[in-house]
């Protein structure tokens, strides 16, 4: 199976997309003959012209405002966020729009819209370079959200989010678009929405993730199983919402111990959900106090080198941090 | 105006391609709306719902505007005030009524959203919620959809003045000009966002600001439907010729307070709401209509029962009408299996 | 000491806090001659005039962001949204300006501002009149979010977000502003920005929650102590950001079984960082997993009589919680 | 036009109301401008700093903006490519070469933010953010504060022609006009937002876009640095008459690639570039002190090594400066005790 990059998965993705159906297109800033800040849409305009690889103006309401109207209308829109930090300006076509238009017509009215937003820092982007939005969207039913932290991931989550009936926000981590490379086949296929996934199989610790601090976790465990015999359960959540609750379960039994880790500040993320839904049904199942590593509270990583140092996850903070509950 | 010049006034909607049949449809459609209307604060008032916003003396125009476009291939994105607007795209009092006492009959959104609200896949009318100016850019969004597909399709969406403040309103613009697509922008400018006088809005006339955005901008008197109707016809010829979209504000005034939740007299005076109300467009229409030849008594008189008869049976049906259960009140947050 | 409704509470804080500084001004839609649709602000205008109660044009991104730059230049702006369900226009400025003004400039500038939103429904409002968006702005550091359930709070807690130098989102419940009477002073007082209370003491099991709901507790406390001997203790958070985190422990460590309750929906509330925290610190003082009782992930509640009444929280199904929980 | 004409052109600036001191200032702070500007180019190149966004050919009409302001009055809310205007208001080179190390005395943000997000309360410069746009209605913001207060401040607010197309220039320039706010906004039309050429961007001109709002909107030759100041100022003098705001469009040309991050051939020719190039305003500026007397080759000499030594000096401190500690960088997110 051919190993391709992180970025080059999503950017099969689209492409794949748009040739098995017509009503796929992508629209955003700079996406057409840039092919994207990032270069994830890169051939994509060459390819299938100006109407399907549409040059936005720079008016993020409006590049999800208008890709809801195009779904409505039996489009499937694939609309770029720059960076997720720029996808602000559209929270209320998103969160009063695309999320509630299934429910408040009954069911007579569908979104079927992919919003593709880059998350994370280590890039030396700064405050708005570098954000984890994820809490922001994830308390909102009527979305679903996924974060993949590997290329098969990214490709067959992105394949299951343009075909889905409903909005989907696509968290791509930026920091794995050249980081990441595995092993991706060339035939169709996608990763169901809703599932998470065992990374790694483990019996004295469960690490429960998403996206780029997964990989600090892997090259952690490895070392942990080489020099102290400790062997890590690593579930990648891989969607934020909705949440896969079986899977975070049955992982949680397997060990008795857990470590939620992601890059998005403590309060109000993702984990604390997990840690909530851990602590309502597996209460007793537990060996040690459920542990969060995150970014810290605050409101964004500066651009200095070591301040982006101090505010990351990395291998090392993981490690230790997996290693004081292992030995709990 | 009424009695001199009726031979000329005559040929004003043939002259603009409106049949006699036509016209008269357009009449009872107006009609029926404010009837409807008067219905709704009715029943507020007796305390059988909760909540009436009201459209009168916009209805002329709105009526104007849904004549004027192709109901088999057009979109419209109404707002909050449009019964006269659905009306004429096919939804019927009974649905309005079904919407106003939140029952699961209602094709809006089953009794969810408030009235006002409307949705209709079967009547190409787009669901609409009630932070305002969101619709700006769907129906840009259902404009290029159209152009994409190369369907004859144009997009209407209506908004308030106060409304065409918000961010949306420019980006939606702004991004349809770019694109030169098959939308209409219609602000029904009725002066007023809930308590806010126009000057309190902006200081800018709305049509103007098309102008930043490279396409036309047209003002017109909404006491005057049929002007309504061919600023609104050109607008869709223009579009559909792929000659972009076209920003039309209908100057009218709100008679009503905001809704029936507001006291209006909090913030102006009733003389002023009764001198706007002696401008109703309707008894004008109605005088066009017999003037022309059109219009008699004895119709106006069939007329009226009708709709009172349809209105009381629809009120009777609605208020009948079962809720939705609490079990399917929860559903279709997503698709469901088989959806 | 008078006893007033929560509304009036409000509009004596803003009025006091007017007279007392005139740097505070309040601003929003209809704020002005109509004095705000609920009628918060009734009188600020004919006392304090056009210029301190300003009527905004409809545009809430320009209210945040207008009394952002306004409380930069050393004004403390009181903006007002309509309705919570309303705010999400603004959330670029609150979530990317507001909250981190002072840490992007290194404490240079700082935005003294407060955004107060009425939450929550019951009044027949449906899908957009009674949402509680909480969860939205939760996860954002630099803000803080007070959410008062009692007038006295309510007063308190405006007058402390007034005379913040930082962002406070005051989140007043609007089935409160008529509904809820209790004693407040005459005299100039604050309550505590991050500092929770207790409401009810009790051995049996702890309710922490917010706003409206704490009121069907306290009643189904008063019922469960006369029927049943149980003896709830309750403590309402009061501030949402910073969380009282000490206050929850030793409101945990009261009774070792907690039920958490609000009215916005489950995934992603407020109650996933409070059980997350328990899980942290306090997991072998538990007896019981950490129950939530929220609203069901839904979009937001219909306008249909029966349809509310099934979304929201209400005293019977409290106090089955409670009950339920008790007896575990 | 640097021959013909000079009698009357050497009238020019002081026809405005500048002495000869103020635009031989100017035109050395355009020139400081420019040189640190390449020199930030350099060290991005050199490997030395991983960033950095220019404002070349922008800075003549930067600077006349500034000199035509109030520094001890006024409020200034620059965006990224602003190093003219901020240099014009204080800032110095050392404080920008601390910004683009990112190293703790950094004036603007303590090496937190990323280079041309710009700030500090001493120069009543505003703080500034990466999302586009939001300083609009920051500056009607501060320009409503002067109102209330009845201080005679203007605010200016800088964005690009791309940035004008979001919801918050709509809603900040319209909350101004009804309230009748001295606040000037410019946009710095560049004719690009990255790759995205202005017609991709909007079919309308910008500068119209003020009539929706009911104030003036002047387009200007951002190659005319003296036509800039004469425009500013007037509308600054408006501003202060309470006569409300003004919109400018200055026409400019971005020669360099969006960022250091940007390859600009992949969407333009370098041909195109090289045309606008040659209408740099910077020699032309000099051309006309010279043909004014006011200008020599000699004190051009002087000039030049005179920026050099104060910009290699910043360059080395700045380069040699301490980052700001790990602890300290968690700092501030709320007040401290006793702030
Ligand atoms: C984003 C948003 N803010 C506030 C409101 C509350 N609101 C409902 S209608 C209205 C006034 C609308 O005025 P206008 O656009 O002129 O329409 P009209 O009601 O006059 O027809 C307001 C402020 C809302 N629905 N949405
Ligand atoms: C809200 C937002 N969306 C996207 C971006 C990414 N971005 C940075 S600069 C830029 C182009 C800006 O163009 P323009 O306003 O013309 O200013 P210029 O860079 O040309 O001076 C974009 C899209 C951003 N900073 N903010
Ligand atoms: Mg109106
Ligand atoms: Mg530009």
């Amino acid at each position: 199976m051919p190993v391709i990059e992180y970025i080059e998965a999503i950017r099969l993705a689209m492409h794949e997309e748009m040739e098995r159906d017509g009503d796929v297109f992508v629209m955003g800033e700079d996406v057409g003959l840039k092919g994207g800040v990032f270069g994830t849409t890169k051939g994509l305009q060459q390819q299938f012209g100006q109407q399907r690889s549409i040059d936005a103006p720079l008016a993020e309401s409006a590049i999800a405002g208008v890709a809801i109207g195009a779904a409505m209308a039996g489009m499937k829109p694939i609309a770029e966020m720059q960076y997720s930090d720029f996808m602000f300006p559209a929270t209320n076509q998103i969160i009063s729009e695309a999320a509630k238009i299934r429910y408040r017509s009954n069911n007579d009215w569908n979104c079927p819209l992919v919003i593709r937003a880059p998350i994370g820092g280590g890039v030396f982007g700064g405050l708005y370079h570098s954000q984890c939005p994820e809490s922001v969207f994830f308390g909102t039913p009527g979305l679903k959200i996924v974060a993949p932290a590997t290329a098969y991931d990214a490709k067959g989550l992105l394949k299951a989010a343009i075909r889905d009936p409903d909005p989907v926000l696509f968290f791509e981590n930026k920091k794995c678009y050249r980081l990441i490379m595995d092993e991706v086949p060339d035939e169709d296929y996608v990763v169901p929405i809703g599932k998470s996934n065992v990374m790694r199989e483990g019996s004295d610790l469960t690490i429960i993730g998403y996206s780029m601090p997964l990989h600090f976790a892997m090259q952690a465990a490895e070392e942990l199983s080489r020099d102290e015999g400790i062997e890590a359960h690593i579930l990648d959540l891989r969607t934020l919402q909705p949440l896969d609750q079986e899977g975070i379960l049955e992982a949680v039994v397997k060990t008795g111990k857990v470590l939620i880790i992601h890059e998005d500040n403590k309060t109000g993320g993702i984990g604390a959900e997990v840690s909530a839904i851990i602590a309502e049904h597996l209460l007793y199942d537990l060996d040690a106090p459920i542990r969060r590593l995150c970014g810290p509270d605050v409101p964004a990583m500066p651009i200095n080198p070591p301040g982006e140092k101090h505010f990351l996850l990395n291998k090392d903070k993981v490690k230790a941090a997996m290693l004081e509950l292992a030995r709990y | 105006m009424k009695q001199a010049g009726s031979v000329q006034q005559k040929l004003r909607h043939s002259e603009l391609g409106l049949s006699d049949e036509r016209v008269i449809s357009m009449y009872k459609t107006m009609m029926l709306a404010r009837r409807f209307d008067e219905r709704g604060q009715l029943l507020q008032r007796a305390g059988k719902v909760n909540f009436h916003v009201s459209g009168i003396t916009q209805e002329p125009s709105q009526v104007a505007m849904g004549f004027a476009m192709d109901r088999e291939k057009d979109w419209f994105l109404p707002y909050y005030r449009d019964y006269g607007f659905v009306l004429s795209l096919g939804m019927t009092v009974r649905d309005l009524l079904l919407s106003i006492f939140a029952k699961e009959e209602d094709p809006n959104s089953a009794g969810r959203q408030m009235p006002g609200h409307f949705g209709s896949k079967r009547l190409r009318i787009v669901t609409g919620s009630s932070p305002v100016t969101t619709q700006v850019p769907h129906a840009t969004g259902f404009a290029l959809a159209a152009k994409m597909r190369g369907e004859p399709s144009v997009a209407i969406v209506t908004f308030g003045d106060g409304s065409s403040n918000q961010g949306d309103f420019h980006e939606g613009c702004n991004f349809a000009g770019v694109h030169q697509l098959p939308v209409i922008f219609v602000c029904e400018n009725n002066q007023y966002a809930i308590s806010m006088r126009y000057e309190q809005q902006t200081r800018g006339r709305i049509c103007d600001r098309a102008l930043g955005y490279g396409f036309p901008g047209i003002r017109v008197d909404g006491n005057d439907p049929l002007e309504v109707y061919r600023v609104v016809k050109e607008a869709r010829e223009r579009a559909v010729a792929g000659q972009g979209p076209t920003l039309i504000e209908i100057m009218t005034y709100r008679v009503t307070a905001h809704s029936t939740s507001d006291n209006d007299l909090a913030y102006r005076t009733k003389e002023e709401v009764e001198f706007h109300k002696s401008k109703d467009a309707l008894p004008v229409f109605r005088q066009y209509l017999t003037d022309a030849g059109l219009w008699s008594e004895e119709e106006e008189a069939t007329l009226q029962s009708e709709i009172r008869s349809t209105i009381d049976e629809a009120n009777e049906y609605a208020e009948r009408a079962p809720f939705q259960s609490p079990e399917d009140s929860v559903r279709y947050v997503y698709a469901e299996e088989g959806n």
